[in-house]
């Protein structure tokens, strides 16, 4: 019982991860038809704004230690942070323990231009291309992203931690009446599926009652149709490229505490993140939330070792099983629309 | 433009000559032409460094790359000269290798099996390299060092951790420096029993690929000699990233210490994971909560931050050892470059060495000649004291560290504080041991390519 | 006994009763035009003939031979080839292979591994293919890519590519839509051309009482899912039923 | 000739050409020039330019014809491998049961993947592949590391004593065929130029010739038309009394039969498999290989394969000595500038490179590296006949 309880926390938090990007992914998608292979860089450029931010926080001058060596036995170089000038000690280190939620702030402006700039730049030009050119053109667009992020941070993972307020784990076990320590899960994870549910909420609600938003899923059904009423449907469609890219970027600026970032962990994802799409249903939000949670908690059921017992190794292809049970019983995905991609 | 010293078949030099091009062609079979695969017939000797310099190992690549140069640079008699000062040996003379200047290529092995052999391919093939090394994964050093057999050059393995590159995967060509994973099991069991205590109940996480079987199978073995029992050994998929799912169940268990075989990025992510679950500040058995990292890799370990704190490893190799070799390694590693070698950097440099060192012993590049003059080889001063390279399995025999993460890290570098330097006797075992393929593991006969 | 026999079909749509006891009888070698307001179920009936929507309800004999549970193509290796409102054509291909492939299609069958042999014995249907073209006067065109001629040749082609196959029955769904007055009297006298020259029978589904009148000998009128009279083209100009469904439709 | 228009045989004879001269074409450079480090013509690479040609030939009958676009094809080249090798590890070292074993497995393999995944379209049919593809190299690297070899993959052993072999004790067993090893060559020294012409190589081209030819005859029989039809319009095509799934099926075991004839190939040249071969950055390659040079074309995917495969291994070999040889003779301060700006794209680097050809051809030559070449004969026959101006393509009427 305490083992399921458990998995299904799990399921449920892995799984906004998998919406998380699903949904920008279905974003791009639904509102622009374009099928874009860099969405997992922009999930991984999100991650680097954290990066970017703890290092910019991190800043420092340099003063000779004495008292200290290095490996080399010269003098000791000791890094102050110039927050600890600024705001003296305590308060700079508080500044730079908060590095991850304060990189929301800078993350989301950076997103929303970086966003821009590869709608204006390059993918208006394939609104009409085939979508193996989308495709081609995204996925090299999602290697120079790397190789670029590679080039300034390297190829190693970059510890980026929650803030100490946020370490440690709640009893869910104890609250719920179990024996303590049976339902714990950590803290961070707990926050970021409530900020991936607000983000999705927001999202969904966005489109539902705003005006924005209703142009936008109007445009979604008939573009031409949208264009013919003389609203300006393009530039709101670089809007929403530049919303998804934020959506994207925020979920990797809050999944850098759970794993440090590195320059390759889009394409980890990018994979995942179409079959999430795929299974929900080409073009469809709904479709996409749901398959994210749904993959989520069955690879985490799969997981378990008292499954693995049984069926070793299913761990190993549990998304893609489920992916093709699905694909044949329900042709377009949980939610899919009929003809789109379909040829 | 410069004349390129980057050879093709040493043989070129000399028969170019042949009429200035104008000549005859001059036909004939690579083979019969050589005494061994690409003989280095001019002034100069290349070797082919391989390793992965894109992929999640590209950081560690470029450190092997760096102490590669180093090497090569000591052996030709630039630098301070480095560990040839500290080595047991004094046939090199820093005129590069039997006189010849070394030269080098460089390839990238992705981490992929197909493209690492493809890159040492087109050294042997394309840049008459001698002898190819480097490599940061079993699955790389078992490919490579079987195409280095088939070839006829020697392989002098990188980083490379699994019980079988020199186990039941053994090749006569090939020569491992690095340590293994039944030595990691061997040193850690009874530092852990020491620190720990003989009653504990270990959950393993396993990478569900060779290195992780062998490292389960080390680590279960000799914990549970010292007495620990084994709850649970689970598998996980080599392309996770997020393994809550396999950590939250661990306190269920009742097992009160985990084990992570996980290396690279795995190990970075489940041991973040791990430490994020808030594991180690539980009270199970009455006992602390403890985790266990049996290989560390200290460029990896970074990734990983403030969590590698108080966690027990092992390593090949440390720069804070205090020996003559690793301080002189470290000096001039330091200077070129501005902060201290890796193990991968130092097994890689170290290997350089002995391999020029055995060509001058044995006067000659042929495979095995060479192969010979390592074979049952005792040397010191290359760091890890005295050392022993086998000629039953060509691995290497010498102390193996035990290393904990460091509570308060002096610079970004200072992540590990060694814990005890395990004594050889302590981590040896015989060639035939059932972990390292049994009887039925043999080098097979070494080849030179002609 | 008409060739095309449909006996007390209905079909539904969740809450929508496409249609309910349609029955409905064509014989051999007539031109029979089903005909009806928007929404009247026309297409959903042409579906249940051809094999794209299974019925809930009835049956759809051709030529004493159940149609229900076929799939598209077997149902036209039965006879039965239909042409679209908008030509279906490959668009990628050019005249004369669109012509080639439903030679194929009549010579070697839906798909057997022989017809993959046969496949490279070709100089018989390109002999039926290029007299066809004869047939339908675009000799002319036949390099050319299908996608880039006019409408008017989409739909010549289209017909001439179910007239290759030699269908017993020819279903069209409204033929004429969306075409000028030129080209939809060149379509009308082509179909005339066919149903007096070949041993065809022709159901066809339309808006424009032009073409139905011209065309037609027998016509049935669908509303709301049902068959509302079924007769002669002169009975049906003025019946009252008719008029009542058409009211404030465009005819 | 040979049941081809003419057009076809002359590019038929023209990649014949091509591919038998290679080790000339391949090495322009004299071997003691700075330039020779962009000679391909050594044998393990000349090998993988065929064989990945041949595999993208393959991949483009599916996907050029079909418009069935799979995102799992390499699962078919490493299952096409493993049969291959495990026949040299049982049964014999000569390469053609081998390859023909690894052809047949990969067809057997594509014939039930096939069938399933064909009851999709679009992008659920890649989906599919794809989902097939990682689960057979997710299986490959873990639990089925008795059969596969698991990380390590599978290489032939000194234990290897296959059943119709007369090897020695502890001798390692070499592929070859009827005798001859895959890795003997000849050597042609003329002047400061050296030539190999590899045994294994030559076996390669063949076989890549041979599908090459078969991939005309493929392209321009009325099965091809069939395919090509399918892709057009499967509407009509159903309501023309044609099944298209079975059309397309055989045209994704005829797919997969490539991919294991060029697994097996690869096998027969470097007795070596490991799971990566089927991850789906494997399959994303192929993909790639066929669209940047050309889809739908015949010689496309032989030069987009090519294309790759020597960024991949020539680009990487690059370091920064190699461009401090070339940059010598400029000034120093120049020399460091020079170099400087073009590091990040060599060496470590050639990632960053392949991702801007990827997107420049994209966007420049949406045909690929034949549309390229085209252009470029078109400029220069420009030239001769300015006056000709060809029709202009209709345009599309409204629909």
């Amino acid at each position: 019982m305490e083992a399921i309880i458990l998995q299904i926390l799990n399921g449920l938090d892995k799984g906004s991860a998998y919406a998380l990007i699903a949904l920008g992914l279905t974003l791009i998608f639904g509102t622009l038809g374009v099928v874009n292979f860099a969405h997992g860089a922009l999930f991984m450029i999100g991650a680097f704004c954290a990066v970017t931010l703890s290092r910019i926080l991190t800043l420092s001058h340099t003063i000779i230690d004495e008292t200290k060596t290095d490996f080399l036995g010269n003098p000791a170089k000791v890094e102050v942070p110039y927050v600890h000038d600024i705001f003296g000690v305590a308060t700079g280190d508080a500044i730079i323990d908060w590095a991850v939620p304060l990189s929301i702030l800078f993350a989301i402006p950076v997103m929303m231009a970086v966003g821009f700039i590869m709608e204006r730049g390059l993918i208006k030009h394939f609104y009409t291309r085939p979508h193996a050119d989308q495709i081609l053109v995204t996925f090299g667009l999602a290697i120079v992203l790397q190789e670029v992020i590679k080039y300034f941070y390297g190829a190693n993972p970059i510890p980026t931690p929650a803030p100490q307020a946020f370490t440690g784990s709640f009893d869910f076990g104890a609250a719920l009446g179990f024996d303590p320590n049976l339902i714990i899960y950590p803290y961070w994870r707990i926050i970021y599926f409530v900020f991936a549910a607000l983000i999705i909420g927001a999202v969904f609600a966005f489109l539902q009652f705003t005006t924005f938003g209703m142009v936008v899923r109007a445009g979604m059904a008939d573009r031409e149709t949208v264009g013919l009423l003389g609203i300006n449907i393009d530039r709101r469609f670089t809007i929403m490229f530049g919303l998804a890219a934020a959506v994207a970027g925020l979920a990797g600026v809050m999944y850098t505490p759970i794993n440090s970032p590195n320059y390759h962990m889009g394409m980890d994802f990018l994979v995942l993140s179409f079959v999430v799409v795929v299974v929900g249903g080409m073009g469809s939000l709904p479709g996409a939330v749901l398959a994210g949670f749904l993959l989520g908690i069955l690879e985490s059921f799969a997981s378990m070792r008292e499954v693995l017992a049984i069926l070793p190794g299913l761990n190993q292809i549990i998304i893609y099983l489920v992916a093709i049970i699905i694909l044949l019983t329900r042709p377009r995905g949980l939610m899919g629309r009929k003809g789109v991609m379909e040829e | 433009m410069s004349k390129s010293n980057f050879t093709r078949r040493g043989l070129l030099k000399t028969s170019a000559v042949t009429g200035a091009g104008l000549a005859l062609p001059t036909i004939f079979t690579a083979q019969s032409a050589h005494a061994y695969t690409n003989e280095p017939t001019g002034s100069t000797v290349t070797l082919g460094f391989n390793v992965p310099q894109t992929g999640p190992y590209a950081d560690e690549g470029a450190d092997e790359l760096r102490a590669y140069q180093l090497a090569v640079e000591h052996l030709n008699g630039g630098g301070d000269g480095g560990m040839m000062n500290t080595f047991s040996s004094k046939a090199l003379q820093g005129n590069g290798i039997l006189g010849k200047k070394v030269e080098f290529v460089t390839g990238d092995t992705q981490t992929k099996s197909d493209a690492a052999r493809a890159s040492a391919k087109s050294m042997i093939e394309k840049d008459g390299a001698i002898m190819i090394t480097g490599g940061s994964s079993s699955g790389v050093a078992v490919a490579v060092q079987a195409l280095c057999q088939e070839a006829g050059v020697i392989f002098m393995a990188g980083l490379t951790h699994s019980n079988d590159t020199t186990g039941k995967d053994r090749k006569a060509n090939g020569f491992r420096h690095f340590f293994n994973s039944y030595m990691s099991g061997a040193a850690l069991a009874p530092v852990l029993a020491g620190a720990y205590g003989k009653d504990r109940k270990a959950y393993h996480l396993t990478a569900d690929y060779n290195w992780g079987y062998t490292t389960e199978e080390a680590v279960k073995a000799s914990t549970e000699a010292m007495g620990w029992e084994t709850v649970a050994a689970v598998k996980t998929p080599l392309t996770q990233t997020d393994f809550s799912s396999y950590i939250a169940p661990v306190l269920q268990s009742g097992a009160d210490t985990l084990v992570l075989n996980h290396y690279g990025g795995n190990m970075v992510n489940s041991l973040t994971n791990a430490v994020q679950f808030g594991l180690r500040d539980k009270q199970v058995n009455g006992k602390d909560f403890q985790i266990i990292v049996p290989l560390y890799s200290r460029l990896m370990a970074k990734g990983a931050g403030a969590n590698v704190k108080g966690i027990f490893g092992s390593t090949n190799w440390h720069w804070s050892l205090t020996d003559e070799g690793s301080k002189a390694f470290v000096k001039s590693f330091g200077t070129k470059y501005g902060f201290p070698p890796s193990q991968a950097a130092h097994t890689t440099y170290v290997q350089t060495l002995l391999y020029a060192d055995a060509c001058e012993r044995a006067g000659s590049f042929a495979p095995c000649a060479v192969a010979e003059a390592l074979e049952d080889y005792e040397f010191d001063g290359l760091g890890n004291g005295k050392t022993l390279y086998r000629g039953a399995d060509h691995q290497c025999f010498k102390d193996v560290l035990v290393v904990k993460g460091k509570e308060n890290p002096s610079s970004e570098f200072d992540l590990l504080e060694i814990v005890e330097v395990t004594p050889v006797e302590q981590v040896m075992y015989q060639p035939d041991h059932p972990q390292m393929g049994g009887a039925e593991a043999s080098l097979g006969t070494c080849n030179n390519g002609a | 006994m008409g060739i095309l026999e449909v006996k007390d079909v209905g079909k539904r749509f969740g809450g929508l009763q496409a249609l309910s006891d349609v029955n409905l009888s064509v014989k051999e070698n007539s031109v029979h035009a089903i005909i009806g307001p928007n929404g009247a179920g026309k297409s959903t009936l042409l579906n249940c003939l051809v094999g794209k929507l299974i019925p809930d309800t009835g049956s759809v004999m051709f030529d004493g031979q159940s149609v229900l549970g076929r799939t598209p193509h077997e149902i036209n290796q039965m006879g039965i080839s239909r042409v679209f409102q908008t030509p279906e054509i490959f668009g990628e291909l050019t005249v004369m292979e669109n012509m080639m492939i439903p030679c194929f299609a009549k010579r070697d069958g839906a798909f057997s591994l022989q017809a993959i042999a046969n496949m490279f014995s070709e100089k018989d249907v390109v002999e039926r293919a290029e007299s066809m073209l004869d047939d339908m006067n675009m000799a002319d065109k036949r390099h050319m890519h299908a996608a880039s001629m006019s409408r008017g040749d989409k739909r010549r082609l289209e017909i001439g590519m179910c007239l290759a196959q030699e269908p017993r029955l020819l279903l069209l769904d409204e033929p004429t839509a969306g075409m000028a007055r030129a080209d939809t009297n060149n379509t009308i006298d082509l179909l005339k051309q066919i149903s007096d020259e070949r041993d065809i029978t022709i159901a066809i589904i339309e808006h424009d009482m032009h073409v139905v009148f011209s065309l037609a000998q027998r016509i049935t009128v669908l509303a709301q899912g049902t068959p509302l009279v079924e007769d002669d083209p002169e009975n049906i100009k003025g019946h009252p039923k008719v008029r009542e469904a058409y009211l404030g439709e465009t005819a | 000739m040979l049941g081809l228009e003419k057009k076809d045989f002359q590019l038929l004879l023209v990649v014949a050409g091509l591919t038998l001269l290679a080790p000339f074409i391949l090495n322009p450079f004299p071997e003691s020039s700075a330039m020779a480090q962009f000679n391909a013509g050594y044998p393990d690479l000349m090998q993988r330019f065929v064989i990945f040609g041949i595999f993208a030939i393959g991949f483009n009958i599916l996907f050029g014809l079909t418009g069935y676009l799979s995102f799992g094809h390499a699962a078919f080249l490493g299952v096409g491998s493993y049969g291959a090798i495990w026949m040299m590890k049982l049964v014999s070292l000569n390469v053609i049961p081998a390859i023909f074993m690894g052809i047949i497995v990969s067809g057997i393999f594509a014939v039930a993947v096939g069938f399933i995944t064909l009851r999709r379209s679009g992008i659920y049919f890649s989906i599919l592949t794809l989902a097939f593809a990682q689960m057979s190299y997710a299986l490959a690297y873990s639990v089925l590391t008795p059969i596969t070899g698991g990380e390590t993959g599978l290489q032939i052993k000194s234990t290897d004593r296959p059943l119709l072999s007369n090897l020695e004790e502890g001798e390692i067993g070499r592929a070859n065929l009827f005798g001859m090893d895959m890795r003997a060559s000849f050597e042609l020294n003329v002047g400061d130029w050296l030539f190999t012409f590899n045994a294994g190589y030559y076996i390669a081209a063949i076989a890549m010739l041979a599908s090459f030819y078969l991939a005309i005859r493929i392209f321009r029989s009325p099965f091809g038309m069939m395919l090509r039809a399918i892709k057009s319009n499967q509407t009509r095509m159903s309501y023309t009394g044609l099944n298209p799934r079975p059309h397309t099926l055989a045209a994704f075991v005829i797919s997969g039969m490539y991919a294991g004839l060029a697994g097996g190939l690869l096998v027969a040249m470097d007795t070596q498999v490991g799971p990566e071969r089927m991850f789906w950055t494997a399959s994303g390659e192929v993909v790639l290989m066929t669209i940047l040079g050309g889809v739908g074309t015949l010689i496309g995917p032989v030069l987009g394969a090519g294309a790759i495969k020597y960024m991949e291994n020539i680009l990487s070999k690059i370091n920064k000595d190699v461009l401090h040889q070339w940059f010598a003779f400029l000034p120093d301060g120049l020399e460091d500038f020079v170099i400087t700006i073009i590091y990040p794209f060599i060496g470590k680097g050639w990632h960053l490179t392949l991702g801007i050809i990827f997107m420049l051809v994209v966007i420049y030559l949406p045909g690929g590296l034949v549309e390229g070449g085209q252009r470029i004969a078109r400029a220069l026959s420009r030239k001769k006949t300015s006056d000709e101006d060809g029709p202009k393509a209709s345009t599309e009427p409204a629909e």
